[in-house]
């Protein structure tokens, strides 16, 4: 990362300016310009729930990303927040029938204090170590999630909790309709790009770039390291959280699989595959990810194999992922 | 519950430590040298598994596949290394990690549709079966077996590290592989070596554990977490660490049997969150 | 140095074409997408898990309903209309089966679902098609989907559950004063089938002396041995299901238990006994929906294995490759008297079926809609003894279909 | 003589059996810029590490402005005057020159500030532009800052240690790796900073650090064996013994 011991007078590379208006264009107009690809999205894709799974796993990379690709944290954990928000509003309104909208805000805080816990755990260990107790406290809650069959349903799964309308504002939406389910959770998503791209922007933003950058450095320039990532870290627990209640109201069910390592796992490939520390590459990830599966599998049941050898080309011949390849290229 | 009970359980907890080293083993070395995260792992100790019963299947003898099989397959690591691994080295520690995730699911369908997707019996050689008494209480002779090879590994392991000039350079060229570079030393034949041997050590792993197990395509997914918190919690790079880590993974899960067998699994992770957070670095783990 | 970068570029462009070499399979992309005409064909979603450690099952389900589909559609299909299996990949996951199910009836508007193959799944696509009035033919065993909790009136259990096949096999196979030892999986599937034994047993007049829980999917049982065989039982009831209960069965017999005492499963599953061998199964005893050589017996058994021998190069149909095979049946029985797909009337005509498509006389009981069936006890035979290739089991008992051997409506929360 | 801004007393460092730092005591007035010299291993880093809150002394105090440091986490020192530079170039290679310098100024007042936009901060952004300037990095603004020569990063790290206005600048090796040019170029920046405030330097350029000194401390084997004027220090025999003895080219 540092350049020891070698007396350059001139740079190696030369130095080169993103040149390119249309970049700037696109980053301050990301928000909006996510919101209007997402209105198209159903009516380009197969189908209608597989355009909600954009949504939920384009949001939950999202709040991942802000941990993995703008912190530098790679947690292998953030199944346990996904599965935190989900069950807690399926229990809310299935078993102490709170409305949707509260259930909604009881799964995002839940999310968020459990990320607060783990966080604060395991925030102080560093690299693979990092990943492995995040890996491990969420085996833990994945556990819990298991043996609490009386509250999650254990290794059934959460049922009894199907939204069938959406009362707002004295309008009543029928929301097993597809079109409708998508659009209103839809707005959850776009409030959560917003949320996100705030944060990005904002201060803090800075400061986590800062830590990624350079943790050594950020600390000798007065942040508070630890404090600053546990932020991000619940911030990030936060979003994933968003993404599990939208995935409750979506299936109306809760399998203990979204609290299971693959689920993590599957967080993290979706974001690479997208592109890291990119706003838009966790989305185009998720979307790209689902893609292939949902194709593939309709077409062999060896979609694995094809899937498999497709990330091994990515990383090989585009690392930085679809967007940031994307941009790369743009750039130049 | 009494004290026969007890020790027949330390017992068993020591037997299933010794597999859990010998599938950490390939895991710790290629991490350990190479700084690679092979997520492909589990899919290798799989194939290991499958390779070994061909093997067998062909010359009509176990034998020839405990010997064959992982050596196979680690050439086979070879070309991994050489056409897939090597192009990443100097990038994000992350590229690996995906490539090898990719790989997985690539080894995993290829297994799947080779042999598909039903288990394959895998019998125990015939010089091995049935039980022995040990005065506390009854074990296969098979599984007393692995432990013996699992110490035999070992030992092999540790001479060819600390006794030889090659252990000296591959122990050194962990550390600072520029030096290597500097000294002469051709650093990308010893990765190639190293991530060779890793991959015939989980090979070996899967061979071992097919009469002990059932052989099917997704055996190895499980046995990939294991490796991974067995390497974790000794302190990657160590393998004094794997193996104490292993011991202490396999004791702790039999020693739960003993009350709430339910928790075997979950046990390992709960153990391995306890220890990182009182040693941020595994038992054995450098310093920074 | 020339020669080293000549040497490097080259060794470069090789690994590249290496690499496409291998990949050029995968750069194919495919668009099997195309819109449906909406023509008059009755559509049957079929979700099964084709990739995970069931996918083997799946696959014979798949041949069994396609085969059923195929034999109405060979007599001219249902009320004149052709009838189209549309089968999906639910990954043994509730949440990806789930959303191959809202695709079916969103997108591709099927008229009913079949599938599912384990609890977990099959509630997740009944919870989709019961909050969307789509009728559900489930066929994967579970205790749970009887109650009243999750009760659909759109869905009907053609699989057995765990409460039947353990009183079966408990009755031929655990006598009055045996001691009983319990190796059970730790989640619902687990608990409901010893639930199961432990019921019978005291019909029976047999005794528990202990039950041990391991986690699902555990590769490994040597930590439990100890203590079961501390507990001295005459016979092990081990209630666990597909690579579980290959692996535990195999290591028990590893651990010598076998000689002590007698192994029983509430279902004993064919697809892994084939992947361990006679050696490993020899002489357990379990439960089964479907036996092929039930055909010794029933002409509907030898006439469903005769077709699946002609559509599928000889092979036999196993246990749950027969229940794709019973549920499509039952169900296009029930379309074929509603004159149609008319959800309605096809419940109505399930509601009042009486069927024998493979097993023997079959009905849904009104409460719950559980297929009252015979249930048969095998017994995993010698390797000598197998006759051939596909000769595992002995036939012990064909129970005769009852509706006794079901737990109560009234136990199961329905208004008497 | 004014009261010592900064005082340390009896400190030691110990890494497991090894003495890393033993028992050093030395005051530093304020405008004074101090070099601390030694041969590689004399615990230079160690002493600029415990200083700047890196490392915790195994014994001893150090008193800043009357107030105790000892456990005090390292970001604090920063917002109560402390600032560093390190040995290694050490600044957010991928962000841009502007933003090294920006994102370190905002670590005084905005740290966990998620929803304002970054850009409404103008103070702080023209306040990196000053300090870039002040550095002679003005013209660098918006490049990524991996693609600086060498002696930029030098100064661009400089910047970024002095953006938060400490009243002490703890220097280590400032010129490392760089040409005659640039050094040239450094001590220059470097006289000029030692109008206003207090400096502590750890170099090996014992030209440079005879000219820029008003004190200078001398360690070998983690003790403090002079403490003196460069005249002193020039003389003395203990430190030609250990030290000048065994000269390796400085100019």
């Amino acid at each position: 990362m540092t350049t020891k011991s070698v007396p350059l007078a001139t740079p190696v590379v030369p130095a080169k300016r993103p040149s390119s208006n249309l970049i700037a264009t696109i980053t301050s107009w990301r928000v909006l310009l996510s919101i209007a690809i997402l209105c198209l999205l159903p009516w380009v894709l197969p189908s209608k729930a597989l355009a909600v799974n954009v949504l939920i796993y384009g949001v939950l990379a999202m709040g991942y990303n802000l941990l993995f690709g703008y912190t530098g944290l790679l947690s292998f954990g953030h199944a346990a927040f996904f599965g935190a928000g989900a069950y807690i509003t399926g229990i809310a309104i299935g078993q102490f029938g709170v409305p949707w909208y509260g259930a909604v805000l009881l799964g995002v805080v839940g999310g968020g204090v459990l990320a607060f816990v783990i966080g604060g755990l395991s925030i102080r260990t560093r690299g693979i170590y990092f990943s492995m107790v995040t890996l491990a406290l969420a085996q833990l809650v994945y556990h819990v999630g298991l043996q609490a069959s009386s509250w999650t349903g254990g290794e059934n799964g959460l049922r009894g909790f199907t939204v069938a309308k959406i009362d707002l504002f004295g309008v009543s939406i029928n929301f097993l309709d597809p079109v409708n389910k998508y659009y209103i959770l839809m707005v959850f998503a776009a409030l959560a790009l917003w949320f996100v791209s705030r944060v990005l922007n904002s201060p803090f933003g800075a400061a986590i770039e800062a830590i990624r950058e350079n943790e050594t450095r950020a600390r000798a320039c007065g942040y508070d390291v630890e404090r600053t990532k546990l932020l991000s870290f619940v911030l990030s627990g936060l979003i994933c959280a968003l993404a599990g209640t939208m995935s409750a109201l979506h299936l109306a069910f809760v399998p203990l699989d979204v609290l299971h390592y693959q689920t993590s796992g599957m967080i993290v490939m979706m974001t690479l595959l997208g592109g890291a520390s990119s706003f838009f590459g966790p989305f185009v990830g998720a979307f790209a990810f689902l893609l292939m599966e949902d194709v593939f599998s309709l077409w062999t049941s060896h979609w694995q194999i094809i899937v498999g050898s497709i990330f091994i080309l990515f990383v090989l011949f585009l690392p930085k992922g679809i967007w940031g390849t994307f941009l790369a290229k743009v750039i130049r | 519950m009494d004290a026969e009970l007890i020790l027949i359980q330390l017992f068993s907890g020591v037997a299933l430590g010794a597999i859990l080293v010998i599938t950490a083993l390939g895991l710790s070395i290629i991490f350990g040298m190479l700084g690679v995260v092979n997520f492909a792992h589990g899919a290798l100790f799989m194939v290991g598994a499958y390779g070994g019963l061909w093997v067998a299947s062909l010359t009509g003898s176990f034998w020839w596949g405990l010997l064959v099989a992982p050596i196979m397959i680690g050439l086979f690591g070879m070309i991994i290394e050489w056409l897939l691994v090597r192009p990443l080295y100097g990038r994000s520690v992350d590229d690996p990690l995906l490539l090898t995730f990719g790989l997985s699911y690539v080894l995993v369908e290829a297994v799947r549709i080779v042999f598909g997707n039903d288990g394959i019996p895998f019998p125990t050689p015939s010089q091995l079966t049935g039980v022995a008494n040990l005065g506390i209480g009854y074990f296969p002779i098979y599984r007393l077996f692995v432990i013996v090879v699992v110490a035999v590994v070992l030992l092999l392991l540790w001479l060819a590290l600390e006794k030889t000039k090659f252990g000296l350079i591959v122990r050194a060229g962990a550390r600072d592989p520029t030096i290597m570079r500097v000294l002469g030393v051709n650093i990308s034949k010893v990765w190639l070596l190293v991530f060779g041997v890793g991959v015939g050590l989980a090979a070996l792993g899967g061979v071992l554990a097919g009469p002990m197990r059932t052989v099917n395509p997704e055996m190895g997914s499980l046995v990939l977490i294991e490796a991974f918190v067995v390497t974790v919690i000794g302190g990657l790079g160590s393998l004094l660490g794997s193996v104490v880590a292993g011991l202490l993974v396999g004791i702790a899960i039999s020693m739960t049997a003993l009350f709430a067998p339910e928790l075997g699994t979950i046990v390992m992770f709960a153990l391995m969150a306890l220890i990182l957070l009182v040693r941020p670095r595994g038992l054995f783990g450098k310093t920074a | 140095m020339s020669d080293k970068i000549d040497s490097l570029i080259r060794r470069k462009i090789s690994r590249r074409a290496a690499l496409v070499g291998l990949s050029a399979g995968a750069s194919f992309i495919a668009m099997p997408w195309v819109a449906r005409a909406a023509d008059d064909t009755i559509r049957i979603g079929f979700p099964t898990p084709l990739t995970g450690p069931y996918a083997a099952e799946a696959k014979d389900q798949v041949k069994s309903a396609e085969l059923a589909v195929k034999l109405v559609n060979d007599k001219g299909g249902v009320a004149g209309r052709k009838v189209e299996l549309l089968v999906r990949d639910g990954k043994l996951n509730g949440g990806e089966a789930a959303t191959r199910t809202l695709e079916l009836i969103e997108k591709d508007k099927v008229h009913a679902v079949v599938g599912a193959l384990s609890s977990a799944v099959q509630l997740a696509v009944n919870e989709v098609t019961r909050a969307r009035g789509v009728i559900y033919v489930s066929i994967s065993q579970s205790d749970t989907i009887n109650e009243v909790k999750d009760f659909s009136k759109y869905t009907f259990h053609e699989a057995l559950n765990p409460h039947m096949t353990t009183a079966a096999v408990a009755r031929h196979a655990i006598k009055k004063g045996n001691k009983v030892a319990h190796l059970v999986a730790d989640y619902a599937y687990g608990h409901e089938m010893l639930r199961g034994f432990k019921r019978a047993l005291t019909t029976i007049g047999a005794e528990s002396v202990g039950e041990l829980l391991h986690p699902i999917g555990a590769p490994d049982y040597s930590t439990l041995m100890p203590r079961l065989r501390a507990m001295k039982p005459d016979v092990l009831c081990i209630s666990n299901f597909g690579r579980d209960q290959a692996n535990s069965i195999k290591q028990a017999a590893d651990f010598g238990m076998k000689q002590q005492m007698k192994i029983v499963v509430p279902v004993l599953l064919h697809n892994q006994r084939l992947a361990v061998g006679p050696e490993v199964f020899e002489g357990v005893v379990g439960g089964a929906n479907y036996y092929w050589e039930l055909e010794q017996q029933l002409p509907s058994a030898k006439a469903f294995n005769d077709a699946f021998r002609a559509a599928n190069g000889g092979a036999i149909p196993t246990d749950y490759g027969a229940y794709g095979f019973t549920g499509i049946s039952s169900l296009l029985l029930a379309m074929q008297a509603a004159g149609g797909p008319d959800t309605d009337k096809v419940v109505a005509a399930l509601e009042g079926l009486k069927y024998d498509v493979a097993k023997g006389a079959q009905h849904y009981r009104k409460c719950d809609h559980q297929s009252v069936q015979s249930v048969l006890v095998l017994e995993s035979k010698k390797k000598a003894d197998m006759k051939s290739a596909n000769d595992f089991f002995k036939i012990v008992e064909n129970e005769k279909p009852s509706e006794d051997v079901l737990r109560s409506c009234k136990e199961l929360g329905f208004p008497a | 003589m004014s009261a010592p801004l900064l005082a340390v007393e009896n400190v030691g460092r110990r890494f497991g059996g090894f003495v890393a730092l033993a028992d050093v005591t030395a005051q530093f007035e304020p405008g004074k810029v101090t070099s601390i010299i030694g041969p590689n291993g004399a615990g230079k880093s160690t002493f600029f590490n415990v200083l700047s809150g890196v490392l915790t002394p195994s014994s001893g105090s150090i008193r800043f402005k009357g107030m105790d440091l000892v456990g005090t986490r390292q970001h604090r020192f920063v917002h109560l005057g402390i600032a560093r530079s390190y040995q290694i170039t050490n600044i957010f290679p991928e962000l841009s020159v502007h933003e090294n310098v920006r994102v370190a100024a905002q670590a005084g007042r905005s740290r966990y500030n998620i929803w304002t936009n970054r850009n409404r901060f103008r103070e702080l952004s023209e306040r990196a532009d000053a300090a870039l300037d002040s550095v002679g990095l003005a013209a660098k603004r918006d490049e990524t800052a991996k693609f600086l020569a060498h002696g930029q990063q030098r100064a661009l790290e400089i910047a970024i240690a002095l953006i938060s206005d400490p009243e002490v600048l703890l220097l280590d090796e400032p010129t490392a790796g760089m040409g005659p040019e640039e050094t040239k170029e450094m001590v220059a920046l470097l006289e000029k900073l030692a109008r206003e405030r207090t400096i502590l330097l750890v170099e090996h350029k014992m030209k440079m650090i005879l000219g820029l000194s008003d004190r200078i401390l001398v360690l070998h084997h983690g003790r403090l064996i002079a403490d003196g004027s460069p005249r002193d220090i020039q003389t003395d025999p203990e430190v030609r013994r250990v030290y000048l003895g065994q000269n390796d080219g400085y100019a």
